[in-house]
């Protein structure tokens, strides 16, 4: 294509934009809006792994010590333990920090308390955790056969749950948004065929007067394009401040809520969005054009 | 290359099984005038229509310069389309562009330079009598407006031929005259017309060759003909 | 109830600044047969649409039977509309609706009962010669036919008044003049007529009431004109 | 409107829809679309309240008697409190079974273990499960000014965090369930506003003939509730049938996730989308017809 085609195809695209003013703002309000969607539900799907990552790194393993072993021998255990494959971090409590630990989970039982500080019955030891929550029984197990450990102990039961509610959430979360996604290609494509439908005479008249088949398309994909940019850059703009604001907003009212950042969420996001938008837009253009190109 | 169109033995059955055209035979050469006649719903428009590719032909075959229209596929039709100028007995204008883009729009679809456009579409309006609504869009245009927008576009490019069907419908005798004057101009200069017309006083006047059609079939082909026998 | 149309003064400038009608004024009586001719563009189509108020006019008034068009409503329009049998220059056929849908339709819009229905479009379509049409759709149909349909549909709720626009400008002469005879039929049987043409012949043997618009201007009305001055 | 009238109106729908197939299958399959979207976080938010309704009942106020205090008090006070306005359910436990509770807490504490099995330190006391967290803290006061009532103790900063996050739950869901249903409101007028404006001419020429703006309007009202007739089926079949499968996995994989009951589901989401997608769809009609009855 010359140039002098390039500059036909800008400036035919801009012309119909402006003549169908009102066909491209339904077709660019209804790509934006199902865009928002996807994205919101993008920047959902992210926040959830996001916090299944951060609650699952919360689990730990408790090792404990064999009374009498030297804080020597702990802490050495403690250094090799630390570049253990699946170590995320140890950190070592002595048995008066687990007493404290008791009484403040039990803060009533007296009488706890009196016998926990009298003579301390717990032992020091270590809370592992682990990098990801699957590991954490091979990571016990290895604890247990090391000499100096007296018991190792983790909820097992919630670690299970934990892992497998994890695994359902980032399912669901990809399977809604791949849903979406194809909610969304569905919607546009159909504005889009429905915005060409009625300009069908119009593709008709050209063929007629000798355009080719391309020379009546170019336009079409570039208006789709332009529809789908548009569309997509209006639904961020709504996403990216409707974000900053949740996150702030959370912040206050939810400080213990683990957000995702704001820079990745958008970014990732954005790349989504506007890739995703500008290329239905201009696919969906090219399909609903052909139908029309048969004569 | 021969520059010629000749039907052999064409027929056309429309979808609902009606029969538009029965075995016509016809040869058209080079820089002749055509006047195609005959009583409403005869098969002129189809005709036409065969020959620039909007409907498919049942059998035979339409010769038109190196393009045989049978076998003729969806790339090269295009190309056939360019070699015409085509005046539709229903106008179609392209609703949302003014008079001047309508007719640049048939030059900027074969590629023409934006000089030769400028210089050409004002030219071409001026001859038609429309230079004073270069700026309207067909709604906003009489019905003879329309029509001479549709003639100056099928004259733009120049094309070797002219297949008019029904150009003066809308237009009083007056400029109807005018614009068969302008065929005859064109016509002498080189290009081939074919024009379906039901307007006698034209026909009778002109004194061209004539080809009735009557039911899909060609009843007639006389050069220097009438209207009607009578004439 | 005054049966008469009467334009006092009525003007039209277009929203483009084009000047329509100027001035115009015209009365025509119950019973009248009136050509309106005119040069292309000269305000034909114009006059014919501020009538049944597509178009709404800018100075002087219009009365149709009791109807003012100037401060007519919205919810009135339709009752003005089904006074008047319109036969528009563009045809205006609904293209998914077969011939006999489109001519039912306008009897549809005014309530008639489907007997009625029944009974009429045939004998409608019988006299403007489509009853062999009847199931197909307008682009199954030559160019004359869509404009029979047309006629049929503005004829078949039996108006008071029949305004054509160009009815004929897409038949051939035979047919056309059917056409005209028809008219001329319902207008002794009592209807009001009214049709915008460039159809010199038939203006010319029928010898009505001639009205010649010139650029928005009445220029002539004459009882049993002719097309052109020097007739 | 007489009898005529609505035959003429009910052929014309049905006539209009066969017609325009093309454009009724692109219309249909986005309002099907996105009343699915719409349905499914229906569902979803339906379950989350679900899950918040569970999860709160299962936040508990301990109260420990005074030791000494007489079986037949504690019973009394028990029953008394029975029928205090917030509380849901209340269970006696002995202080033998505090002491069992406290060990399979702590299986690996021997010295607890020996401790409490020696001389229990525990008391009896009741679980008492509040009606809503919101009330536990009042709750939690009226016991404590009982004289037999020895202490009482609940996590304060678990219930705070609880009905925190439940109602930022409930309210994200309604949110975006409202913020979903405005969406699709939008992409439906716009589908159904394209499809009309397709035919603008015919309903152009309609009013040329003398057609009244109601005669014009009723069709194309009742193909726009059609329409979103057969979307809201389309949309709740799919829903309806996907839900039944979750419900049946989730109880096999996830038997311990609370899931909304399928019935109570299924026929508040059924309510809410077949109203939904046929007022829209009629509205949207009439609304977009409008635009073009001014002539
Ligand atoms: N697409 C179609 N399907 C079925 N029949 C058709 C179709 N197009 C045209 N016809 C029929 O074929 C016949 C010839 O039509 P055509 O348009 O060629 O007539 P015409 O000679 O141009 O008439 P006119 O002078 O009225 O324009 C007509 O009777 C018409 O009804
Ligand atoms: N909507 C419009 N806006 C602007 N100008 C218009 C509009 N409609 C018509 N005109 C102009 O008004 C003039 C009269 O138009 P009209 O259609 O009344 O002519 P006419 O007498 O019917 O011509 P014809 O015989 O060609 O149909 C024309 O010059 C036309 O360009
Ligand atoms: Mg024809
Ligand atoms: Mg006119």
């Amino acid at each position: 294509m010359k140039l002098s085609g390039g500059l036909y195809v800008l400036r035919e695209t801009g012309r119909s934009l402006w003549r169908n003013a009102w066909m491209s703002v339904a077709s660019i309000s209804t790509v934006a809006i199902s865009l928002l969607v996807l994205a919101s539900f993008l920047v959902i799907s992210i926040n959830l792994n996001h916090v299944t990552a951060v609650l699952q790194s919360e689990v730990e393993v408790r090792v404990f010590m064999k009374s009498g072993t030297s804080r020597a021998a702990e802490m050495q255990l403690m250094d090799t333990a630390r570049h253990w494959p699946d170590v995320r971090r140890v950190t070592f409590f002595t048995k008066r920090q687990a007493a404290r630990a008791l009484q403040s989970e039990f803060p009533a039982q007296q009488g706890l308390f009196a016998l926990v500080q009298h003579s301390n019955p717990l032992f020091d030891g270590y809370d592992v955790f682990a990098t990801t929550p699957q590991k954490i029984p091979q990571l016990a197990a290895r604890f247990r056969a090391q000499a100096i450990v007296h018991n190792v102990i983790y909820q097992g039961q919630v670690v299970h749950r934990l892992v497998r509610l994890s695994k359902i959430m980032q399912w669901t979360g990809w399977i809604i948004e791949s849903l979406l996604s194809v909610a969304t290609l569905f919607i546009i494509m159909n504005t889009i065929r429905l915005a060409v439908f009625a300009r069908r005479r119009e593709i008709h008249v050209m063929k007629l007067v000798g355009a080719t088949d391309w020379f009546i398309r170019w336009p079409f994909v570039l208006e789709g394009l332009v529809l789908g940019l548009i569309g997509a850059a209006l639904s961020l703009t709504v996403v990216a401040n409707g974000y900053r604001w949740i996150v702030n907003e959370a912040s206050v009212a939810v400080p213990f809520w683990p957000m995702a950042p704001f820079q990745q969420v958008v970014s990732q996001t954005a790349l989504f969005i506007m890739v995703g938008g500008v290329l239905i837009g201009a696919l969906a253009s090219a399909v609903a054009v052909h139908r029309f190109l048969r004569v | 290359m021969k520059q010629t169109i000749r039907f052999e033995g064409v027929s056309k059955q429309y979808a609902n099984g009606h029969q538009g055209l029965v075995e016509v035979n016809l040869e058209i050469r080079r820089g002749e005038f055509v006047f195609l006649v005959g009583p409403s719903g005869a098969g002129k428009s189809t005709l036409v229509r065969l020959l620039y590719g909007e409907e498919r032909l049942n059998a035979g075959e339409i010769y038109v310069d190196q393009f045989r229209l049978r076998v003729l596929t969806h790339r090269q039709m295009p190309r056939l389309r360019r070699q015409l100028g085509i005046v539709f007995q229903d106008g179609k204008l392209l609703p949302s562009r003014t008079v001047y883009q309508n007719v640049a729009f048939a030059m900027e679809v074969v590629g023409a330079s934006s000089r030769d456009i400028k210089k050409r579409v004002p030219h071409v309006l001026e001859l038609v009598g429309l230079s004073r609504r270069r700026d309207n869009f067909p709604h906003q245009l009489s019905g003879g407006e329309q029509q001479r927008v549709g003639i100056a576009r099928a004259l733009v490019n120049r094309p070797s031929y002219i297949v008019a069907d029904e150009p003066t419908g809308n237009l009083d005798p007056e400029t109807g005259q005018d614009i068969m004057k302008l065929f005859v101009e064109i016509n002498r200069i080189g290009a081939t017309i074919i024009m379906a017309t039901h307007a006698k006083d034209l026909v009778d006047r002109f004194q061209k060759r004539v080809v009735a059609i009557e039911a899909g079939r060609i009843v007639r082909d006389q050069l220097r003909g009438a209207y009607g026998y009578e004439a």
